[in-house]
């Protein structure tokens, strides 16, 4: 069965986390949303999610959406607090396993989500800002990353701001990355030196395509495999049941194609709310 | 105690030079009526430095509007939607001083000034380079473990603007969502406007947010479009993106003048 | 994950040394039943540390039946209904070591807990007797004003038991009323055992305590008894003063004996 | 019309409450919980309870009770707050007006609820403890104190312990107690030596006879007035709205006669439960 690669990002996302689990969800990554979805509706059933949008401990989901991304998290949480709650409570002591999309990473897996090029006061590029990374990468123990245009401006030799903490001779508790997935493979973190090695290539990547869209010499495991697909089962959930809008695929676009996707999605939503499928649930309206 | 007021009065309670806190996230529930009724009032105040948990779609038009001196922020931009157009730029031009933040050092400014301490300590920041764009932060040695801690300031806040789904006259209020950091900021603020999708005589408990520090409460519905106000109403996207289309083709100042239709 | 057991397999997570935490406060929602059984099962267990936001009923038998070694609260005693009569003998009589705790001093040490690190500031006991009688507490100068600060420390807890009102299999739990400290205890205890009115499958949210951390649901209907589980019951404040009586008679081995019917 | 002295008591405390204000109240004082809600039914309808059993700030109110006495607060409150919250943030931030029932009190305001006599290792009486008095003392501005029964075991010149700060040289933030009031006056403190001083005699009672019971001398204002009694509307209000149990009265007892009163209490207030007087508005049960 043909998948796209936004659907296998999300089923290797999916294939890490494991049952009973507390895994935390940042802001606009849909691609970790609907992993951390088709892991519940798999092998995860007793998955617990902590959400950055409704902030709240939440045991049921509903689809993806854009407008309407609120329906995912907020009328469904278990326990809901403060975003102070929970940077200053619930983040330190559930410690929960956390996919984040860096905007550069170095060879130990540090990370960056504050500017890339020129300086700090005039950057070429002010991306968001850290949110909670820099708090909870330097005790967490599962950190992991996501890539999903793996090219050399994202994986540099050097970071032009160190916000997320590797595999770092700085740190004093937790460990750095355990895993990295981007569009061309799969990695993890050599436990020697702490750099990151490849352990999976994606379906018809070679290993030179990988090495030569990385800025730094990357490891290669002893046992390189091959990623293994999505099923068809996943690939049918992930359709029809998670993500029916494929708010999923915006993640790989940038610009003005991402607008463009942003647009027909939106009006597909519209589209759906005006026929009441979204609403089926939404006992607060 | 009636603690209504219009719009027009309450943007003439941020003054130059204020530290200006807006609730809600992102592009969830900001006062995006507020901040345009700011812009757009005589003499809009200058100087200001923004306070929020994230900046989104209001603060991108205050930096737009070049009313914010200093933004502090754990994250500024749109969400799903990209980039936020106006303080990206202005970032990159150098207009814009950054007072670089995270969850924890928003979250322990709050809470040190709730308690009325200096400071909250946190295993945040260690090893990271946040410490070296925040001086002023320091780090401190935990006195039973000599672990060394960073002890994350006080965050001062002379007004705060929250949007919630229904509010009384006497200011308790019920969020609808995302509670966020809102209850903090209602408790730190010197002075406080809610702006609310509807306002009732008296709502009977449980609220989100009490009256009792309420400077003004104003009757603002679609008071956050195009951000969403929920349950009441989702994003308004393609708003979004047409905000981003006109930053994107340097109108960002035609954009309030004319593309203010709901 | 099916997490109830019986009362008398729950009685046994609690070992010699453990810190052990009861939920609710004073005379409401206490886990007497659990406690009874503790105090009841082969081997109870010994030098046991005691913290509660405030001691009551039960803590009071566990004075009473000789397992604490050791008492942090910030109150010990029966509200209303007057001292904690074995309390107050064993301290009389020197055989109760007291941790001197406040409000301050207990939350603080949670959230320390909770956030990984040492301590907590805050402007508490400055200036009073409690800093005396508590020389582990240390002062600090707060490094932006130099001000002296207490540094609360963090508390530890081995086992926390908790009666709530409806729990469901996996540990989610409502509690019915007072939240006290419950939630915090619930994050910070290494074990954690709640005692419920009712265990259902699976409650719906929104819940007070996530089932995550959960070890142990017991069933045990009337298990707050004779303080109350609101709302499902209110304060036997006969059976209070019945306890109380006994002691002062100098019963107590006789009360949990012969007196132990609901 | 005849009066009690728990009702007086209860009267002074409601007069010094301003309306709009927040005011709190700990565990076991049912003479300053039935002058709030007088407070509340006469002069300050705006007034906001910040309410130790329950944990919640109030606006509504229960007649007090016994054995239900949570119905007063629970299901009532705008806001539920665990007390982690109370004490860390809410307390210092909204700096309640509160009123204190100290143990022992010294001339300058301070005072003692942790032991007396003996050692602090082997006291002669061990208190319950101090629950938040040493947090809130050293920075509150309105602190004030109420004593049942006056007497030279509660007014001392030495204390055994100082839990609660008063006009002390120690003092860095706020204020000593602003009022006391007991079963025999009012009472103010000096400002420039923050010394006790009687304002005004309740109704029949002596200045002798409040010295005499004084265990430290007693400043004397210059224009020492006598208290107004408890208004026909006040007394009414108290008996028929407020605490028609009578639950106020057991302050002004110890021993075997508050447990004797107790019984009495418990049994008329099961009775006034089986009619559903209490139950009316109990939507919760």
């Amino acid at each position: 069965m043909d998948y796209s690669i936004d659907e296998l990002i999300s089923v290797c996302i999916s294939r890490q986390i494991e049952d009973h689990e507390v895994v935390a969800q940042g802001i606009a990554t849909p691609l970790v949303a609907a992993g951390y979805l088709l892991a519940k509706m798999t092998h995860a059933p007793d998955v617990t999610f902590l959400s950055a949008i409704g902030q709240a401990l939440c045991r049921d989901w509903a689809p993806l959406g854009v407008a309407t991304i609120e329906e995912l998290w907020i009328g469904r949480g278990l326990l809901t607090v403060s975003f102070v709650q929970a940077a200053c409570d619930l983040l330190p002591r559930f410690g929960p396993k956390e996919f984040f999309r860096p905007g550069q990473v170095d060879p130990c897996g540090n990370f960056n989500n504050v500017y890339i090029g020129g300086s700090y006061e005039t950057p070429r590029l002010r991306l968001p800002g850290s949110g909670g990374i820099p708090d909870v990468t330097v005790f967490e123990e599962n950190v992991l990353l996501y890539v999903p245009r793996h090219g050399r401006h994202t994986f540099v030799e050097q970071l032009d701001f160190k916000s997320g903490l590797g595999h770092d001779t700085q740190r004093r508790a937790g460990r750095g990355p355990r895993y990295l997935v981007s569009d061309l493979g799969q990695f993890d973190f050599e436990p020697q030196s702490g750099r990151m090695r490849l352990i999976s290539l994606h379906p018809g990547v070679t290993l030179r395509r990988v090495q030569a869209k990385t800025g730094f010499e990357l490891l290669v495991s002893d046992k390189l495999l091959e990623t293994v697909p999505p099923t068809e089962r996943e690939l049918k959930l992930l359709r029809e049941a998670i993500d029916p809008l494929g708010v999923r695929t915006l993640e790989t676009l940038s610009g003005a194609a991402r607008r463009e996707r942003l647009r027909a999605l939106l009006q597909k939503e519209r589209l759906q709310l005006s026929e009441g499928e979204f609403h089926a649930d939404r006992h607060l309206f | 105690m009636d603690k209504t007021k219009s719009l027009d009065e309450a943007v003439l309670l941020v003054q130059d030079g204020d530290t200006l806190a807006l609730g809600g996230m992102t592009i969830y529930r900001r006062p995006v009526a507020f901040v345009h009724a700011l812009i757009t009032r005589d003499n809009p105040p200058q100087d200001l430095t923004l306070l929020a948990f994230t900046g989104g779609f209001a603060s991108d038009l205050l930096v737009g509007a070049g009313l914010i001196r200093r933004s502090r922020t754990c994250y500024f931009g749109l969400e799903t939607f990209g980039l936020a157009p106006m303080f990206t730029q202005a970032v990159r031009e150098g207009r814009l001083e950054i007072i670089e933040e995270s969850e924890a050092s928003i979250a322990c400014g709050l809470r040190a000034t709730m308690a009325g301490v200096g400071f909250m300590p946190s295993r945040a920041w260690q090893g990271t380079d946040m410490l070296r764009v925040r001086p002023d932060v320091m780090t401190i040695c935990d006195p039973y473990s000599d672990e060394r801690l960073t002890a994350f300031p006080a965050i001062d806040c002379d007004v705060a603007v929250i949007h919630v789904l229904r509010a009384d006259r006497s200011g308790n209020a019920v969020l609808g969502g995302n509670p966020t950091i809102d209850l903090e900021l209602s408790m730190v603020a010197k002075r406080l406007i809610l702006t609310a999708e509807t306002v009732e005589d008296e709502l009977p408990g449980p609220i989100d947010l009490p009256g009792l520090a309420v400077t003004a409460v104003v009757h603002a519905p679609r008071g956050a479009w195009p951000t969403s106000c929920y349950p009441a109403y989702p994003i308004d996207g393609e708003a979004i993106l047409d905000y981003i289309s006109a930053c994107n083709a340097g109108q960002f100042s035609n954009y309030l003048l004319t593309s203010w239709i709901q």
